[in-house]
């Protein structure tokens, strides 16, 4: 399964990108996850909420989206 | 009466002071409202190890914060009397001294509005997805973190 | 900071959005400031008996009032983190749809205004004497009670 | 003694003037005003205030100005 993976924020300078596509076999975005913390070891001590179809989701939750969304902390106003 | 809920909140840029001029303007005709209550928030020129920000440059996961922008209005208009809601929020960079969020509220009577106003203010900073960077003056930067 | 505590709060007729928009810009070489918020009175054209109406008359004893306006400004000052407050009120006739109080308040954060503003603007309503007179478009009146 | 009685809002309705200079032996607001009741039957039915030197003050405070005003309910804003 392809999923488009998007960053937002610190995480961009983490990540070195906005957006990539991941071709993922398992279903729940924990595991994803750790698939991420191994590309990127420094994402593990950045704190961030994950999103899919514009809803904050628990890591336990399981994939139902093309599109995964890690957000850190909104700073807006 | 609760109208505009579908313009879009974000504005490139700066908001300016002759933009929410016109804004309180237009709300003339409605002689149904007794008090309008406006937030602005203003870049603040911190000062941060001798350093001093001069912008902050603003993100914004878009298609989840419109959808949270609306999820607040719906909410505001849900709880309290008001006869007008209008939310903006920049994007890009706003320089210290600018205004990067405009939220104002109208209502018949006043003690609603001051309830209504914090309320929105309190689930932007809280529930939609928007990033600043703060910028410092010699172009190094650190991420906004909300108090 | 707490400066133009002295300046006048009385103005003739309605308050402009034009004003309103230059005050808040002069704020902004204010970059300390990180919030303002502004509550704006404006005359409803309520209906009573079947009648509009149509302007606010307003008088005040200006003397007590602007000693009250001080009185208020300060303790504004003393309970809450300010960095600038404003306050105008009309005198005369303003007509329904237009601007008759305008407070503003700003700090270098965002929860302090709200406390502060809605304290202001309960304290003139309660504390100073200034009196509306409700005018009909038939010319007739009665003078208005605040709830 | 000679002192400046000021009306304001609704007052002026009942009074017919906005001021007038009375001259007056007693010493206690209460005392101006029974004799003001009684210039101005309906004053008695309407609520007011009194202020001296810019400050409300209780009926049964001394004249201690040359100028006692007569507040009706405020409704500024």
């Amino acid at each position: 399964m392809k999923i488009k993976i998007r960053y937002f924020g610190m995480l961009t300078e983490v990540t070195g990108c906005e957006e990539e596509i991941i071709d993922f076999p398992e279903v729940v975005i924990s595991e994803l996850l750790e698939m991420l913390f191994i590309k990127y070891p420094k994402l593990k001590d950045k704190k961030f909420q994950v999103a899919q179809n514009n809803e904050l989701v628990p890591f336990k939750t399981k994939i139902s989206s093309k599109e995964i969304v890690l957000l850190p902390p909104f700073s807006g106003g | 009466m609760s109208d505009n809920r579908t313009k879009s909140v974000f504005k490139e840029g700066a908001i300016s002071s002759v933009f929410i001029g016109e804004s309180i303007a237009k709300h003339q005709t409605k002689t149904s409202i007794g008090a309008h209550n406006i937030f602005l928030g203003q870049v603040r020129a911190d000062v941060i190890d001798n350093k001093i920000i001069k912008a902050i440059e603003y993100t914004a996961h878009e298609e989840m914060a419109n959808t949270k922008f609306h999820e607040i209005r719906e909410a505001a208009f849900e709880k309290y009397e008001l006869t007008c809601m209008h939310i903006y929020h920049s994007l890009g960079v706003v320089n210290a001294g600018e205004i990067c969020l405009f939220v104002f509220v109208s209502s018949p009577r006043r003690k609603v509005v001051f309830k209504a106003l914090e309320f929105i203010v309190e689930a932007i900073k809280e529930k939609v997805p928007v990033f600043g960077k703060e910028i410092f003056e010699d172009n190094s930067h650190q991420w906004k973190v909300n108090s």
